[in-house]
């Protein structure tokens, strides 16, 4: 019975060395601009759009100044991300561009980076109230924005008149919670709006099913319902998908932001008239300008100008804030073909 | 009236989850009295059909795992590989849906067959088998994928179409879906009733001492039950393709081993093998499906969903508990009374 | 019967496990429409010498016949197609299937279709169950069925595969009176029809009604074999006890009548009724009795572990309730349980760990932690007083033979110092040599003034070791001998027959 | 060779050389030697106890899952555990209660859920692994109910980040309290389980149930005993999770049933009972840290990680017994 132990010993040891030696290629070079990315959770093909981004930005600056890792949580947990940033500190990254699961959850880790030297950036959003904790932050847009322009677009479609709802992410979810505030202060002064009245405010959990049954149950409750806002990409498709089955397109108008490649079925085929989202790949080129200054001695105090190759100037906000974009860009069945193929 | 009497007793499980599910549309009734007036119960009915396809198809299988006193983790996992696979075609190699199809059954049979061998030929316990299964396959798709989604337009035409068209029956459309789902279940009642490797899946599961006596190769019937479960895990994936509109290394087919395995324990099927009939896990099904629903529908918030899940897991195994011991009490007093005449 | 040629031979069949021979070069002949009964003791080798012939063993010596020609079965199912069926003790049926599936599950794919016709195999299932006269019906759940039924259905299965050899093993032990004439109609048709039965069974009168053959086994060697008119019943139990004892057991205890325990009119409907009996400290008492008398069912009652639904236990001359085991080891009740390897011993740990698991809390500390030093010494002291053959008390007990894991399993209760000790059937399954130490061991135990009550099937055991005897019959106390009326043969009068009825009739 | 106290030197020395934890350990240094010739950023032991603090809470609740799955059982809903009982710790806080007895409150939520499911499976005798399938949606729900997606937190200053209390420093290295408290309560389960009497008990009751009630053993009371010591150490473990996390949210530990069962796997304890050893699951959950922290530095991507260790989990279960295995295949 002990040969066989040692054999097991062995086998295993063996076999564990082949797999971490096959996985492991990144190895680390000096000298190169080392920036890290890490998304909410991976599979999500929204930072995928982002990811291109910096491959973009990276290709045209040169491809052997830099190493980018784009590695992440397979699920978006509150705390999954902080085994990453800490990994990414200590192969001392240049940079860290993180798309935060929790506004405070990740305070701590932030402070030990930063203290360690490691620049910590938020992109595509902000961790309200825990500003202090990070660099900068990269917004995708002017959030202000959002809210009005989701409401103007859904008046547009559905003639300005008329009950409609809104499926959003999570309860809790900071961003979609700010635009929906806009949207009823809009909806309550601006008597253009006058005529449309908000039904309900539902939330899909950015889960596919959960989406799809709140959709399917706000059909049920509202037969006359004329139009559905969904301010996320998981919300958007599974609504459209919804809506397409039922061939319910002349009577319910579905928009909010989404994802032009999971959109361009559904544009292509009438279901939604058009949506708006900000450009992520802009996002992801811009940062890796902003960590190449940086390591050429800028500093990301407010009002500092930096360039961005093709995007232009930037200049850095009051509170840390970059907008990569004022307004929200209109993907309609003019454009939704050329930007599906990007992201 | 005897052979009535007989048919409530030897189907009580079932029984009793049908009162279940009529329990929950009136206490909806009794809430929201709208929402089961005519254009609402549609609504609800068609959600809740929608729901069922997915959860049955696996339930199935699983019923036969339960049935031989194993269990399967892994399914979950299984469907998100075989659906990525097929997805992957679908994409790059512009495959047609029957192709994608016949690739996910069997790339799904195989990852069954990796469990089924090592379950009855090396005999190790089926909870470890496919807790090791479960995170192998789930990491393989995210590999094979790189972790990039297969969108809505990437899919062959006509996928959603199974969603989409159906069977009209007294004003409610029965998708396709459904009807497939309906139709694996009558396969399965057939099998498992007339066929000998149906009959000798009970065997094995009852008396495995007496199923070798009888000369049944227990191992072979193991082997194949887990082999069908993972084909099953092939269709379900093309089901979960055409319901949802894409296919993602995280999302699909998570936390399906739960809600499968509650469906088939609500469904009446014994935990201490033997016993569990098609019907009783259809009804399984319906029920946690029009919890699903109800809850969207009658407005209770989303976070009860959960709850009731387990409240309902915890009620079906003390209705079971009950049952049994009920019977056994019957049992003790005939034999009693068989050696009291004895005196 | 007209003799025409035996079946099954078995030819100088010899079976030994782990050195110890159960069967010394038995031969033994089953021919077509005769019933041929083996009787013997317990542990006089009858059921291993039935699961060679059916194929759950495999012979050390001697060769299986069938037709004449030599034979090896595999495997108890290869034995099956070959015709031979064992019917268990404890039926070995599908709970939740009907009875026409428990017949023809496996062996269905025969008739080369997929799909199973249930019609058809419904009426054959009805018609055979019909041959039998048995109420049972094709569609009935095997759930809810006694246990003579779930043996007719096993009985129907074997016919079902067209069995030509039948062997029952205990077949009328659990089964009421009424439930065994049934049982002899269908035997005595099945002889008709020229299958070959194989009765294995210790009620003598039973046997004298329904064997034409007759073979005594003793110590795993067949004593003889007659045609039962050609015996009387006498004859078979001296043939079967045989050896007398007297010189072998030395017997020096003294029976006190200091009452140790007493039991009135205990009573567990279906199991058990009125029983009364006294134990008095130094006193060695007998409980004799067939398979199902009910006296396992008693000592556990006593013993707490499945209390009793009426009656009262008195220990010392003061009443005591026993609700559970720790109740009965506080009066002083000790139990050595009947299977030692499902409900006595943990075969996977070692022998320390078996010895003081009942007495965890003496060898453990305050805090309760097991003191090594506490625990030593005394798996030392037990070990050398019942001398059990170890390597050392790290070896894990799977590793010792039969009769030192006996010694081992006594030595655990012996550690917890009770002065009342239950054996029951403390000597079955292992060999002469260690039975003769187990011996010598309860009569130093009465001795030195322990109450002992002895359950065992073996009569001279009984004969030789106890002061007095109570035999049960059918869950009833039918008799209460001392060491003077003491005989095998009325021992053996009482545990057949309640209140002048036989159990047969 | 007989050694001084009777039992032979080579007896002794064999026992120890034999043991199954060796398989763990093997797998524990390999990934050792590999991971730090692969990054020198593992050589660098701040790091690599900053991530082990990490474990410490998932490692706890594996102790007590040994002893669980020892008496032949097992407990999917220790992650819901020990998110309910810290929701209801954070609920009663911000309720107004002094964080003094939110703590106790917490810890007694967790004894609540050990009861439940000890009554349901000891005294009721249903199967362990589908009670707490269906109390792990229960529980976890409890606390979705209350604090749906929202998190928790703002927690008076010395209960935030106890983890970060340093026992004793190696230079920049932090040894924690909570990787103090993990080893302290190995060390306790390690006399509990194979010094005591209890701990007897329990591997007897996974063993053969039946001879221990015919030893006076009261197995219903061990069963129930066992499920709230588990309930109270998730609790425990919960309240340090939150103080680590600073917050509390309803998906707290999602989908770590798996790992905590597979620690125990992976310290050779067989899932039919009887056989538990806490070295062996201090080995395994010491192997999961360093796997895990070994390939994330070394940037390889989670589903990378996930596959590998669903693999290892396999190989430790059929590498070790081949020969049983193979055995298995021949006989039916």
């Amino acid at each position: 019975m002990k040969r066989n132990r040692i054999l097991a010993i062995a086998l295993a040891a063996l076999m564990l060395v082949t797999c971490c030696g096959l996985v492991a290629t990144v190895s680390a070079e000096e000298g190169k601009i080392k920036i890290y990315f890490i998304p909410k959770n991976l599979g999500n093909p929204y930072f995928e759009a982002l990811s291109s981004g910096f491959k973009d930005a990276i290709a045209e600056l040169g491809e052997d100044k830099y190493e980018y890792i784009f590695t992440g949580p397979a699920t978006a947990e509150a705390t999954s991300q902080i085994e990453y940033v800490e990994a990414a500190v200590q192969n001392d990254a240049d940079a860290i561009f993180i798309a935060a699961n929790s506004n405070d959850a990740l305070n701590g880790t932030f402070d030990d980076a930063r203290d360690a030297g490691v620049p910590i950036y938020l992109i595509n959003q902000d961790i309200p109230g825990s500003e202090s904790h990070r660099d900068a932050a990269i917004m995708p847009v002017d959030f202000s924005t959002i809210g009005k322009a989701q409401i103007k677009l859904m008046a547009e479609q559905i003639g300005y008149e008329g009950e409609f709802a809104i499926l959003s992410a999570t309860t809790d979810a900071p961003d979609q919670n700010t635009w929906i505030e806009l949207m009823k202060e809009v909806l309550a002064n601006d008597e253009a709006y006058s005529k449309m009245t908000l039904v309900e405010v539902v939330y899909g959990d950015d889960q596919p099913e959960k989406s799809t049954i709140e959709m399917e149950a706000l059909i049920t409750k509202y037969p006359n319902l004329k139009g559905v806002i969904a301010p996320t990409t998981v919300g958007i498709a599974a609504a459209c998908k919804v809506v397409q089955t039922r061939g319910l397109a002349e009577k319910i108008r579905v928009t909010g932001l989404g994802l032009p490649s999971e959109m361009k079925e559904f544009v292509m085929d009438g279901t939604c008239l058009g949506f708006q989202l900000w450009n992520p790949p802009y996002e992801g080129y811009l940062a890796v300008y902003l960590a190449t200054a940086v390591k050429g001695g800028f500093k990301t105090e407010p009002g500092a100008t930096f360039s961005a190759g093709k995007l232009g100037e930037y200049t850095i906000l009051e509170n840390g804030q970059i907008l990569s974009l004022v307004d929200p860009m209109l993907y309609d069945i003019t454009n939704i073909e050329e930007y599906a193929a990007l992201f | 009236m005897k052979e009535a009497r007989r048919f409530v007793t030897q189907n009580v499980k079932e029984f009793v989850t049908l009162a279940f599910i009529l329990l929950i549309y009136l206490v909806a009734g009794v809430l929201r009295p709208e929402v089961l007036s005519g254009g609402r119960m549609a609504g609800v009915v068609n959600s809740v059909l929608l729901w069922t396809p997915l959860n049955l198809t696996m339930a199935l299988g699983m019923m036969m795992v339960v049935i031989m006193r194993g269990i399967d983790l892994s399914i979950g996992s299984n469907v998100a590989l075989s659906a990525m696979v097929a997805g992957i075609l679908f994409r790059d190699h512009g495959a047609s849906l029957w192709q994608g199809i016949v690739v996910a059954v069997a790339v799904g049979a195989a990852c069954g067959m990796i469990n089924g061998f090592l379950i009855a030929y090396l005999r190790i316990p089926p909870i470890i088998v496919t807790l090791g299964t479960m995170n192998a396959y789930r990491g393989l798709t995210f590999i094979i994928s790189q972790g990039k989604q297969v969108t809505g337009y990437e899919l062959p035409p006509g996928t959603t179409d199974f969603v989409a068209e159906g069977v009209r029956l007294g004003g409610v459309l029965i998708p396709w879906l459904v009807v497939i789902s309906l139709l694996l279940a009558l396969v399965f009642y057939l099998i498992l009733k007339y066929t000998h490797f149906g009959r000798e899946v009970y065997a094995v599961g009852s008396n495995r001492e007496a199923a070798y006596l009888r000369g049944i190769n227990c191992k072979k019937t193991e082997f194949l039950v887990f082999t069908i479960v993972g084909a099953l895990c092939g269709i379900t994936a093309m089901m979960s393709a055409s319901r949802f509109g894409y296919i993602n290394p995280s999302n699909t087919g998570k936390g399906l081993e739960f809600v499968v395995i509650s469906a088939t324990i609500i469904g009446g099927v014994s935990v201490n093998g033997g016993k569990g009939t098609v019907v009783g896990v259809l009804l399984g099904c319906l029920l946690l499906g029009t919890v699903n629903t109800m809850i969207a529908n009658v407005g209770i918030p989303g976070t009860v969903q959960l709850f009731t899940y387990g409240l309902i897991i915890v009620t079906a195994l003390l209705v079971d508990r009950i049952v049994l011991s009920l019977d056994s009490k019957r049992r003790m007093a005939q034999q009693v009374a068989g050696k009291e005449a004895l005196r | 019967m007209v003799k025409d040629a035996p079946v099954v031979q078995a030819k100088g069949i010899s079976k030994s496990f782990s050195g110890v021979f159960v069967l010394k070069h038995v031969d033994f002949d089953i021919r077509p429409g005769e019933v041929h009964a083996l009787v013997g003791e317990n542990g006089a080798g009858k059921s291993t010498l039935m699961k060679i012939i059916s194929g759950v063993y495999q012979p050390t010596e001697g060769q299986l016949l069938l037709d004449g020609k030599p034979v090896r079965f595999r495997d108890p199912h290869h034995a099956r197609e070959a015709g031979i069926a064992l019917i268990h003790q404890e039926p070995l049926t599908f709970q939740d299937l009907n009875v026409a599936e428990n017949l023809y599950l496996g062996h269905t794919r025969s008739n080369g279709k997929p799909v199973i016709n249930w019609r058809e195999l419904h009426k054959k299932t009805d018609e055979l169950l019909n041959s039998l006269n048995v109420r049972i019906r094709s569609r009935d759940s095997v759930r809810g069925m006694s246990i003579a039924d779930q043996q007719m259905v096993e009985i129907a299965c074997a016919l079902s595969q067209n069995a030509r050899v039948i062997i029952m093993d205990e077949p009328t032990a659990a089964l009421s009176h009424g439930e065994v004439k049934t049982l002899f109609k269908t035997i005595s048709r099945l002889k008709e029809q020229g299958k070959a039965i194989v009765f294995i069974g210790h009620r003598l009168e039973e046997i004298m009604q329904i064997a034409d053959r007759l073979t005594v086994l003793r110590d795993g060697e067949r004593v003889s074999e007659r045609m039962v008119g050609e015996i009387t019943q006498d004859d078979i139990v001296r043939m079967m006890v045989g050896r007398s004892f007297k010189e072998l057991i030395v017997k020096e205890n003294v029976p006190g009548d200091v009452l140790a325990l007493e039991t009135r009119n205990l009573t567990y409907p279906g199991k058990y009724y009125d029983v009364s009996l006294k134990l008095h400290k130094g006193e060695i008492v007998g409980m004799s009795g067939l398979v199902g008398a009910g006296r396992s069912e008693f000592a556990s009652a006593v013993f707490g572990v499945e209390p009793a639904q009426s009656g009262e236990i008195w220990v010392k001359g003061e009443k005591v309730r026993i609700h559970n085991p720790v109740d009965a080891m506080r009066h002083g009740i000790a139990m050595v349980s009947e299977d030692r390897s499902r409900t006595g011993l943990l075969t996977a740990f070692s022998i320390r760990f078996n010895m003081t698991f009942a007495i965890l809390k003496r060898v453990a500390s305050r805090a309760g932690f097991i003191r090594r030093k506490a625990e030593a010494p005394l798996v030392q002291q037990y070990t050398d007083y019942l001398s059990v053959r170890m390597r050392d008390p790290e070896q894990t007990v799977k590793e010792l033979s039969g009769g030192n894991q006996q010694k081992v399993f006594i030595a655990k209760w012996l550690l917890t110092e009770s002065d009342i000790l239950i054996l029951d059937e403390p000597t079955r399954g292992i060999d002469i040599g260690a039975k003769m130490e187990i011996y010598r061991l309860i009569s130093d135990l009465a001795k030195q003034g322990k109450a002992v009550l002895m359950i065992s099937s073996e009569l001279p055991e009984i004969l030789q070791l106890s002061d007095r005897v109570y035999v049960m019959c059918e869950g009833h106390v039918t008799a209460e001998l001392t060491r003077q009326d003491m005989t095998s043969e009325k021992i053996m009068a009482a545990a057949s027959t309640i209140q002048g009825r036989s159990a047969g009739e | 060779m007989k050694g001084l106290d009777g039992r032979s030197k080579r007896g002794k020395l064999s026992a120890v050389f034999s043991r199954r934890e060796w398989v763990p350990f093997g797998l524990l240094l390999a990934t050792l030697i590999v991971s730090a010739s692969l990054s020198e950023s593992f050589r660098d032991l701040a790091y690599l106890l900053r991530t082990t603090t990490r474990y410490m809470e998932l490692g706890m609740t594996a102790l007590t899952m040994t002893l669980i799955v020892s008496a032949g059982m097992i407990d999917l809903s220790v992650p819901a555990t020990m998110c309910c009982s810290a929701t209801v710790a954070a609920l009663a806080f911000h309720a107004g209660l002094p964080m003094e007895a939110a703590i106790p409150l917490g810890l007694l939520t967790g004894l609540a859920c050990g009861a439940v499911n000890g009554l349901l499976i000891a005294y009721l005798n249903l199967p362990s692994m589908i009670v707490t399938i269906g109390t792990m949606s229960v529980f976890r729900g409890i606390s979705q109910i209350f604090i749906g997606d929202k998190s928790l937190g703002k927690f008076p200053e010395w209960f935030n980040s106890i983890e970060k209390i340093p026992v004793f420093m190696i230079g920049k290295a932090r040894f924690g309290v909570t990787i103090l408290a993990f080893i302290l309560l190995a060390f306790a389960f390690y006399l509990v389980l194979h010094k005591t009497g209890f701990g007897r008990k329990v591997l007897a009751v996974g063993a053969n149930e039946q001879a221990a009630i015919f030893s006076s053993v009261n197995t219903r009371r061990v069963k129930l005993q066992l499920f709230l010591l588990s309930g109270f150490v998730s609790g425990i473990a919960g309240l340090l999770t939150m103080s680590r996390l600073l917050l509390v949210r309803y998906d707290m530990n999602l989908n770590s049933e798996i790992d905590v069962v597979a620690m125990v796997l992976l310290g050779g304890a067989e899932i039919s009972g009887g056989n538990g050893s806490i070295i062996g699951t201090f080995i395994a959950v010491l192997l999961v840290i360093v796997l895990k922290t070994g390939l994330i530095v070394a940037n390889v991507t989670s589903d990378a990680q996930m596959f590998m260790m669903g693999l290892i989990l396999l190989l430790s279960i059929i590498i070790p017994n081949i020969g049983k295995l193979v055995q298995g295949f021949r006989d039916r």
